[in-house]
């Protein structure tokens, strides 16, 4: 596309419509519905790492007064095995039902086990404190090397390693073995003049919004329910619910609250179909709120991981093969982001021999969840790493190097497709003019380069645009606004129409009141929704000449939209939009705009960041002192949300880069479940982030959008991490980089 | 004919890594393909997702094949 | 949650007297930690005495013997006094720590003392200024040192029905200062580490003629170095004493490891903070 | 456990109300006053969303009793705009796009507006100190801190 379409209203920086309620405390989130006759449902959690269940006797938490309800995982019915769209993609119901409530074993610290219903808050918690449980403790395995040890023990006696070429006979912690190939790497490295390999380590982190989980449910006695609750995806929500407890989908019907933050961590249930079970029992609405506590311990955290990549390059520069065999933690039950660990670690790379092996393992931690362009942070961190010792080995400038090995139009990816045109050449030359990286750095200073791939998904959204007799409309769409999106479709709407943005109004809503949408997730929405609303918006654009068409009593090709406007070429007749609307009663009833797709070509997205920190070589703490996200939106439709984006998923992958981990015990107790100790940056921690947005527009949207929400989690990782490598001179290999692990590099050195 | 090439997931099951079908739209495809691979399970290949010529899709069914696309299969993906 | 009951004494009698007759009672000095302990629940049902109507508890003054200050009084009002600042900048930058503003907001010296944190940034930087407790009980009130206040991981000397009535801490003398420096990953809100306050007292060429050294969370309570303060008497500060004091405090210390960092990171870092602090409280004395 | 009457003010109204000795000022709040604009993040003072202003002084609600309230003088995000009209910094962190989520923006404001009465002209640096304890998952902050000194300007009429 080399035309540069001219725009009225998308690209502006306009005021969202729905941050008046949020600036002023009015928005709603997922605690704070209250109805009458509301009761609290308080979940009890295990204390143990890993440990058989014998028994479970709650009969003094039920006879305690005020108690009204008791769920179990009694309370499920049978499951079948079946997969349900769940974080990740898909899990198994019975998986997800017994990590709801545990079944006959515990398998991680803060495992839900049974939840109580009582009149207070402060009943409920007393009532959990009654349940006495026995257990028999087992022997936890807290990462990749003690599950897949010789003596492990074993999580689930019923799971065999699939992707294997012989069928095993005996359980393993290896849930799954996947593998990605082009080329003949034994090739590619063979014509290598240097060999760099590397094993790295990634730990367990946490999405770390700052809204828990919560959510209020009402059952009545028609069979009707209400959930309301705080997630990324509604209707994904009822469909788990519905099948968690076996009910038809018209019984449900699920409200999205406003939401405080997902990241990818609200794309799966862990409350709502228990307060289902308790609000059922005790013929009231229950609402439950996990603490901050609960949420570290419960909900899922991303993967840990352990990559080793090798990668080999020429004297001038041309990578010749690229390798990789990687773990990722599942936490309780299969299902990590491994694969799309392989499908994302050498993406950025034009390169003809690549192997990646794949394995998906369970451990005694909660079950992971998607953070953010899940598994590619973690698996693009190793490569890049490699990449940028590979550019100093060999004394290249390492964005020179990622543009003479860089994926572009035409590079067939290790996992399939061939490129379209994609902006990582664009975003390695903004880099590399920036004034950040054409600046000078001290003394203990260093500097890091990554780039980071993300595919953005497309997927089904249902949108209905209804125009009021006054020509303003209500934009109906059903994908939680996580970070502003309101604001793009609102922009999208006018831009279709060519009627004014603040015409009309976004909503996002519930289940019964629009047809389904995929989660806001996969960086979806201002893209697929986007899509939907553009289409709708055209929809109205056709009936709006249609019926002037009608008043002028001509045909409707012969009836010109502009800016809004039915015009009539041949007489010089124009209707407003508000005019066409005053009229509908007579030319054929409402206009509402329509559109139920299922989005396709949804366009990859590459970052490149650039970082400088300073180490304090007698602490070994590190300050960020300068950062640059550049990255591809295809189009901005609001700069200013795209460069928040960027801006939030840098600041996130700093976090994890320097101090964010789960600490466990040897025991598998969770030992820093708080903001205080699990630390994520902080306002003083940090410099400005500086945004450059690159425009290579996707072929596919009709104004070039590719999604903007996950890629700028990627390169940080690798970019603060060699920043400090840079800057201590010696190599990083495991995160985080904390004062203490970076202190003892230097003092090994 | 339009060129298939098939991930490294599923040339355990066809053997080959590429090949020439002529199928005028996905649903011939597949069944063409599960026609000539007997061990590619048709279930399967529908969950997964295709590009054609580089344009993404997930859940296709009646999309067209031109006389010569190129064709990848490769697992759905989500995200956050 | 455990049940509890909240009073408000009208004078420091009264308050003495609620601790004798509520075998649960706790002083609700800022609140921070109180609030938060209660919450557990294996903690015991709580009567809590709020001291922060009774004005004294509130306050600072400063007269010509020193300080007098009120256990209660919040960090935020305690670290704005300029007057304070003057005269005891280690002291304050230690209140300064803790915590983020909206803690500042609650949290008071007096209640980060009792609590005994081994981590409480203010322990050592009284200790290094000598400060003395003024322990109210049923039959008067009683002195002792910071050092004897403090007598372990959350304990502290007091009976149930005694109360922590002030603080006193003596005007420095000519050419002496302090500082107190603590090492947390992040740049804020972290619990400290390690941390180490210095008060040095310097002869008009420089040299050290007096110093006090004491450390913090790298030991079950906070504690004073003598070696590490007789290293640095008699010398310029220069590299070869403040390296001796450093080497003097990470052998004093006796740390754990847990979340928040090695104890092998803890005994290095707090060296490293002592060195650094002597030169800041240095400086500050120089420039007196 | 009886419950306590606790007379208070809350953004310049006169109100009553009952509660346990065990509620926080958060959960009176939230719960009994229906002020559900102050957020509950964590609980234990570390991430600021509740944060509200207690005899002007900036503190967590979740680290004061309710009954602590007696005779005090409280300031939420509901008592921030004046009437129909946005505050300055209510204006400046939609103009700057300084919330995405949106979950720690009260507490932010209310922080924000504490900072700039202490503080009328804050360096970025004191500006990121001061807020050090708000914690926001989605911005990166920058925006925020963008937001926070133009309303400085603007405040002091410097802009």
């Amino acid at each position: 596309m080399s035309e540069v379409k001219e725009y009225k209203y998308i690209g502006q920086r306009s005021i969202r419509p729905d941050g008046f309620e949020k600036v002023t405390g009015r928005a709603n989130y997922g605690s704070d519905l209250n109805l009458p006759g509301m009761i609290w449902g308080k979940i009890l959690r295990s204390p143990h790492a890993h440990a058989k269940i014998l028994s479970i006797d709650y009969a003094k938490a039920e006879a305690l007064s005020g108690v009204l309800s008791i769920a179990t995982h009694d309370d499920f019915p049978d499951l079948p095995v079946e997969a349900v769209v769940a974080g990740e993609g898909t899990a198994n119901l019975r998986d997800l039902a017994q990590n709801l409530l545990a079944d006959e074993k515990v398998l991680y610290h803060g495992h839900a086990i049974l939840a109580v219903a009582a009149i207070s808050e402060a009943i409920a918690e007393k009532a959990v404190n009654l349940v006495e449980v026995e257990y028999e403790i087992l022997k936890p395995v807290l990462d990749i090397r003690e599950a897949t040890a010789d003596d492990a023990p074993i999580l689930h006696d019923d799971m065999f390693t699939k992707g294997l070429e012989e069928v095993p006979t005996v359980a393993s912690n290896v849930a799954a073995r996947t593998e990605f190939r082009k080329g003949d790497v034994e090739v590619g490295f063979a014509d290598a003049d240097i060999i760099i390999e590397r094993e790295f380590y990634t730990p367990t982190v946490h999405q770390g919004y700052i809204e828990p989980h919560a959510t209020t449910v009402s059952y009545d006695e028609s069979g009707q329910s209400m959930v309301w609750c705080s997630t990324q995806g509604h209707f994904d929500v009822r469909a788990s619910t519905a099948k968690l407890l076996g009910l038809s989908l018209n019984k449900l019907k699920v409200v999205a609250s406003e939401i405080g933050g997902g990241f990818g961590g609200k794309t799966i249930v862990y409350l709502e179909p228990v307060a289902h079970i308790l609000s059922k029992k005790s013929g009231r609405p229950v609402k439950m709120i996990m603490s901050r506590e609960e949420v570290f311990k419960g909900s899922g955290p991303g993967s840990a991981t352990r990559i080793w990549v090798k990668i080999g390059a020429k004297n001038d520069g041309t990578i010749t093969a690229m390798q990789s065999n990687m773990s990722f933690e599942a936490g309780a039950f299969k299902g990590s982001p491994a694969m799309l660990g392989g499908m994302t670690i050498f993406t950025p790379y034009d390169v003809e021999h690549m192997y990646a092996e794949c394995y998906d393992v369970v451990v005694n931690k909660p079950k992971v969840a998607a953070y953010r362009a899940p598994g590619a942070p973690q698996a693009e961190y190793a490569a890049e790493m490699v990449v940028s010792e590979l550019a100093a080995k060999l004394d290249i400038d390492p964005i020179e190097f990622r543009l003479q090995n860089a994926a572009k139009e035409g590079t067939q990816t290790i996992y399939g497709p061939k490129m379209k045109a994609v902006g990582l050449v664009e975003c390695l030359e903004a880099a590399k003019n920036s004034p950040h990286y054409q600046s000078a750095l001290k003394a203990n200073q260093g500097r890091g380069i990554a780039a980071g791939f993300w595919f953005n998904i497309g997927g089904m959204s249902s949108v209905t645009i209804n125009m009021n007799p006054d020509g303003t409309g209500t934009i109906v769409e059903g994908s939680p606004d996580i970070g502003g999106s309101r604001a793009s479709m609102q922009m999208m709407a006018a831009e279709a129409t060519g009627i004014a943005m603040d015409k009309f109004k976004p909503i996002i809503a519930d289940t019964e009141n629009v047809a389904y949408n995929a989660s806001t997730g996969g960086s979806r929405t201002t893209f697929a929704t986007g899509m939907a609303v553009i289409e709708a918006g055209e929809d109205i654009v056709q009936q709006m000449k249609e019926r002037a068409a009608a008043v002028w009593n001509v045909t409707a090709a012969q009836v010109d939209w502009i800016d809004g406007v039915a015009v009539n070429t041949a007489a010089e007749n124009r209707l407003t939009a508000a005019e066409i609307c005053a009229g509908v009663g007579r030319t054929g009833g409402q206009i509402s705009g329509r559109a139920n797709i299922n989005a396709r070509g949804a366009g990859p997205s590459f970052a490149v960041h650039v970082c400088d920190v300073e180490v304090d070589m007698e602490t070994g703490k590190v300050d960020v002192i300068r950062y640059t996200a550049i990255q591809d939106a295809g189009k901005a439709i609001h700069p200013s949300y795209v460069e928040g984006q960027y801006q939030g998923g840098a600041v996130q992958g700093i976090g994890w880069a320097l101090n964010e981990e789960y600490v466990y015990n040897e025991d598998g107790i969770l030992q820093n479940p708080g903001f205080l100790d699990y630390r994520i940056p902080l306002a003083s921690d940090l410099p400005m982030i500086e945004t450059i947005i690159v425009e290579v527009p996707n072929a596919y949207h009709p104004y070039g959008v590719r999604g903007v929400g996950e890629t700028g989690i990627i390169p940080p990782l690798a970019a603060v991490a060699y920043a400090v490598s840079d800057a201590i001179k010696a190599p990083v290999t495991d995160l985080p980089c904390s004062p203490p692990n970076v202190l003892k590099i230097i003092q090994s050195k | 004919m339009a060129t298939v090439f098939f991930s490294s997931e599923l040339i355990k099951f066809t053997g080959e890594e590429q090949v020439e079908v002529k199928a005028r739209d996905y649903r011939a495809l597949i069944d063409e393909l599960v026609t000539r691979f007997e061990n590619l399970d048709k279930a399967q290949m529908m969950e997964m997702a295709i590009s054609i010529d580089g344009l993404i899709l997930v859940d296709p069914l009646f999309e067209a094949i031109e006389e010569e696309s190129e064709i990848h299969f490769f697992y759905f993906v989500t995200g956050g | 949650m455990p049940v509890i009951d909240y009073k408000v004494p009208q004078s420091v009698d009264d308050a003495v007297s609620l601790l004798e007759a509520n075998e649960n009672a706790k002083i609700l000095a800022g609140g921070t930690d109180l609030i938060i302990q209660s919450r557990a629940q294996s903690s015991p049902d709580l009567v809590v005495v709020d001291l922060k109507s009774l004005p004294d508890f509130v306050s600072a003054n400063i007269n010509s013997e020193g300080l007098s200050l009120g256990p209660s009084m919040s960090c935020a009002e305690f670290t704005a006094r300029e007057d304070i600042k003057s005269l005891f900048p280690g002291l304050v930058e230690a209140a300064f720590l803790i915590g983020s503003t909206q803690v500042q907001g609650r949290a008071s010296i007096g209640g980060n003392l009792c609590n005994a944190s081994p981590a409480a940034d203010t322990i050592p930087a009284l200790m290094v200024n000598n400060a003395l407790c003024v322990i109210q009980g049923p039959k008067g009130e009683r002195r002792v040192s910071v050092e004897d206040f403090v007598t372990g991981v959350a304990s502290n000397c007091m009976a149930k029905n005694e109360l922590l009535k002030a603080i006193l801490v003596a005007t420095p003398a000519s050419r002496t200062s302090d500082a107190y420096l603590r090492f947390i990953p992040r740049s804020e809100m972290d619990i400290a580490v390690a941390g180490a306050a210095v008060s040095v007292t310097l002869e008009t060429d420089g040299t050290c003629s007096k110093a006090i050294v004491a450390i913090g969370a790298v030991a079950p309570t906070a504690i004073l170095v003598d070696a590490a303060a007789k290293a640095l008497i008699g010398s310029k500060l220069d590299e070869t004493s403040l390296q001796a004091a450093a080497d003097a405090a990470s052998a004093a210390s006796n740390p754990i490891t847990d979340r928040r960092g090695t104890a092998e990171f803890r005994r290095h870092v707090v060296g490293v903070l002592v060195k650094r602090a002597a030169l800041i409280a240095a400086k500050r004395a120089g420039d007196k | 456990m009886t419950k306590k009457h606790v007379s208070t003010t809350i953004n310049g109204d006169a109100i009553e109300f009952l509660c346990d000795p065990n509620d926080t000022l958060l959960d009176v709040l939230r719960k009994e006053l229906s002020l559900t604009g102050t957020k509950e993040g964590c609980g234990s003072g570390d991430c600021g969303a509740c944060s509200i202003t207690l005899d002007e002084r900036l503190v967590c609600s979740c680290l004061v009793l309710g009954v602590e309230a007696e005779g005090k003088n409280i300031g939420t995000i509901e008592g921030v705009s004046n009437k129909d009209q946005l505050h300055v910094i209510q204006e400046k962190f939609l103009e700057h796009a300084a919330l995405q989520c949106g979950i720690c923006t009260p507490g932010l404001i209310v922080s924000t507006q504490a900072l700039l009465k202490e503080n009328s002209n804050p360096t970025e640096e004191e500006a990121r100190y001061y807020l050090a304890g708000n914690l926001c998952r989605c911005t990166g902050y920058d925006k925020i801190i963008r937001a926070v000194l133009d309303a400085a300007d603007v405040m002091r009429g410097a802009a």
